[in-house]
């Protein structure tokens, strides 16, 4: 098949002409990368902000006297519900430690009392995918239904500090890579149009020796796909040459570096949207063929 | 084979051809003769549907033109084989522009190979299938076009100023090669300044000047 | 002078090929936009981050005892040191309301005391350029050895961490902002290159003829640059022109977005940086002229 | 005016000149004639620099080619006029193509506009002034070419083929316009396959055949 004759006019064509070619094979290639980057980016940016809910925590107050076996009980009722990931039991006498610590120098100010103001608690974390109003809202409600809750507090001001900015970041990092990429890909297909340009005499002349809009587009199409499919070949192989040595580098002066993460599934992607870059910018350049 | 009638083409504020009105017979072997700007090329670039004339008919091989579908217009072309005058030729070896004719028609690469070193031979360029035309000489990338013009055995042969790079000898030597595949049938229109190319050949000769046919003799 | 010769022939081979050339300057256009974008994008995450310092600020703890015109002679002494923003003075009776209304039920436990065991504080808020290690090292020494000062405590971990943001975010920015543009300058100066191809026939003829480089280069290098200048001035109005609907529009549901600002200092950038792809394009894709 | 001593033009294994010597004075008119591929074009090519010997020397009123400066090297071309035998014309009217060779000489605007007026009235393109080459005639262009490589009164003009694409009657006129510049002191040769031009008239002609030079004699 890669011997017949549209594959063959193809890559013979691409190679005759290989410098002006490769320079267009590189800008597809670079185009690519760039928008490899800003998935990455925007990717690990989500990575990040991911963990945020995680430190969005409920606390239980439970009422006084409740023997341990009753506190084991409200401990294993709160671990059933799906929401919670991490359950922390603060007994009265670690509430007390705290407030010491926290009082550092004025601890004597606790020195007068003759018995521990200070109720039982239980810390709950909550699953990433629970962290929204509703489900909390939900979980709160059966949290107070529980015998032997006393009270329920929450971070709602940090709750929806956390959602306003994951639902802000998200919007903005989608905008960001849809302008990049919608740009990137205009750009690479201007250039596979603008290198097609200089075939125009070639289509007139094929035209008048009585050749088919098929066999006309045929070794065309195959050019510009095999550039694109290159150029995404090219953008996925400096990705990953890149990537370790650089990596290694930078991570000793840009410790944050160390959270990066590529993942391999995107590697595919690239070479795809060249194909289709090269193949769709070389139908466009061709144009409409009318005899 | 060929019939104009009344046929006319403008350009701008200029009148290329002007009622224009002859017909070539199948098999026939016929000169269009004029001066240079006279319309000739216009003429032929009329038959093999280059461009569409502005008035009047004209009909190839039986088929009327102006009604065609534009999807049959390279069948047609498939039955003409044309020397243009400004050559055309591709950026690829001279074995592969000639060639082209036949893939152009779907022919096997096997039948291919013999059909085009056969026809290199006929207009002596066999020893250049390898050259890209920017290495030829005028007078071979001339030949190499009129190698790809008969390489396939059109219908009808359109030649437009098939010798204007041609040494005298080469050129009788063409004129001969065209005798010969028009005796096996085809229909030869040869465009020519040349009036020494149909002196005493016994062929029509359609003279044009400045558009209009302005008389139809035997050279 | 726009009417000399390689003007003209510039702006009339512009024209005459109108549309294989405005591709050309979209291209331009789009990948101006792109840095463009890009760079407001780190500028602005830059003017986010560089308020965290604002945030970070150091406890003076004074000694016991002190007359109130000793206290406004202290306060007087940090105001004058420049590295301060603000001061802000806590009185011991300030002091224990806070803590009274940080304990909340637990205010009891400081009802037995006959005398307000903690300290007067001044809070002080750094300017942004000070807070560096050295400087706040300095500023703290000079703290310390101011008469009536007993201690001086600040968040140093807060400090080492803001400065890690801020280093990192930085250095990743910029990392970007560099690919990106290396990237799309090079898209650039490739797609003028591209386009440039076309004229080589001209070019071996214009030898021919006899003409200098100079004569030769001249038009090209006006073609290009026009190309470039067009496509700069567009990518800067797509920007204006965006702007303004899109910013109301996108406010509404990204709140975020009220602090991003466009500083109208980089809006003769892309045309600059255009004209200078498009003239050094043109000059790379004739080449070296060799008779 | 042009001296070939010993010249010799190899391309891979094909021989296009081997060892021509040859003079032609100032203010003489000569041709070159032979057949396809003699290699008429590869001589005139060596003359205007657009190739090197591979072995021999060339002078060119009286310069050296072969030690000469790069940087010298247009302002030797402005000293020839051109006729190619592909014309390459660009793609402006047919007056700024002509005007050409006078803008890269630095003439200015002022003195362009009459003389290449003057020049396409002498080829009779007066009226084509406007027209892109892609809208003229076989001829037409041609005479375009000869138009630019006279315009700017060279000292040696060189023309190729020049009357390939041209009727029996503008080929003479043209003969008689470059007849008319050479009587004027310009050094003229004419490379062509065409013996009519030379019949009678009594000018010297060099004929190559497969890159030797096989004879001299006069028409
Ligand atoms: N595309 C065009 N646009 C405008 N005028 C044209 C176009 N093509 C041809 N012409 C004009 O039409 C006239 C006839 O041109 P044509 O090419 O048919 O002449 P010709 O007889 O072939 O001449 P030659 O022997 O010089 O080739 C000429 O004056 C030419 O300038
Ligand atoms: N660039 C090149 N590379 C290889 N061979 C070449 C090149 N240019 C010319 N030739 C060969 O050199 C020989 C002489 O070519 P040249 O163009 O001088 O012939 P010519 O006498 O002008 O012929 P014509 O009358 O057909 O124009 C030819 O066989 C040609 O194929
Ligand atoms: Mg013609
Ligand atoms: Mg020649």
């Amino acid at each position: 098949m890669f011997t017949s004759y549209p594959f063959k006019v193809a890559l013979t064509g691409i190679w005759r002409e290989k410098w002006i070619n490769f320079l267009c094979i590189l800008t597809i290639a670079t185009g690519l990368f760039l928008i490899t980057l800003a998935v990455l980016f925007v990717h690990n940016i989500e990575l990040a902000t991911r963990k945020l809910p995680e430190k969005f925590s409920i606390t239980v107050f439970l009422e006084e006297g409740l023997s341990s076996k009753q506190i084991q009980g409200i401990i294993r009722t709160i671990k059933s519900n799906s929401a919670v990931k991490k359950v922390k039991y603060i007994s009265k006498e670690d509430a007390l430690k705290e407030l010491k610590t926290s009082l550092a120098d004025a601890e004597y100010l606790l020195e007068g009392l003759d018995e521990n103001p200070l109720p039982a608690t239980i810390e709950l974390g909550l699953r990433r995918s629970s962290v929204t109003g509703a489900a909390v809202e939900n979980l709160l409600e059966e949290l107070k239904s529980i015998n032997g809750v006393s009270e329920v507090q929450y971070g709602r001001k940090l709750l929806s500090a956390i959602q306003t900015i994951k639902t802000n970041s998200e919007a903005i990092g989608f905008i960001l890579i849809s302008a990049l990429s919608a740009g990137i890909v205009f750009v690479c297909y201007s250039t596979v149009k603008i290198l097609f340009y200089r075939k125009k005499d070639e289509i007139e002349t094929l035209k008048l020796l009585g050749a088919t809009k098929g066999f006309i587009r045929a070794p065309f199409l195959i050019e510009g796909g095999v550039i694109g499919l290159i150029g995404g070949v090219i953008s996925v192989a400096g990705m990953l040459s890149l990537y370790y040595p650089l990596y290694q580098r930078l991570t000793v002066s840009i410790p944050l570096l160390k959270a990066v993460s590529i993942p391999l599934g995107i590697l595919p992607y690239p070479p795809i949207a060249g194909l289709v870059i090269g193949v769709v910018g070389a139908l466009i350049a061709i144009g409409r063929i009318k005899f | 084979m060929i019939r104009f009638f009344n046929v006319s083409k403008f350009y701008d504020n200029l009148t290329a051809l002007r009622n224009v009105t002859f017909s070539i017979d199948k098999g026939e072997m016929a000169f269009i003769a004029g001066p240079s700007g006279a319309g000739k090329s216009t003429l032929l670039r009329l038959v093999y549907l280059a461009e569409k004339p502005d008035a009047g008919s004209l009909t190839v091989d039986g088929i009327e033109l102006e009604n065609m579908k534009e999807s049959e217009i390279p069948y047609l072309r498939r039955k003409i084989g044309v020397v243009f005058q400004d050559f055309r030729l591709l950026n690829r070896t001279v074995f592969d522009n000639v060639a082209l004719a036949l893939r152009i028609r779907g022919i096997s690469e096997r039948e291919i190979k013999p059909l085009v070193y056969e026809t290199l031979k006929m207009v002596n360029l066999r020893h250049k299938a390898d050259s890209f035309p920017s290495a030829l000489s005028g007078g071979e990338q001339q030949r190499a076009v009129i190698a790809r013009a008969i390489v396939a055995e059109p219908t009808v042969l359109l030649a437009d100023e098939p010798t204007g790079n041609l040494d005298p000898d080469t050129a009788a030597g063409i004129i001969r090669l065209f005798k010969e595949i028009n005796a096996r049938g085809t229909t030869i229109v040869i465009a020519t300044h040349n009036r020494e190319l149909f002196r005493n050949t016994g062929k029509r000769v359609f003279t044009l000047d400045s558009g209009n046919l302005v008389s139809q003799g035997v050279g």
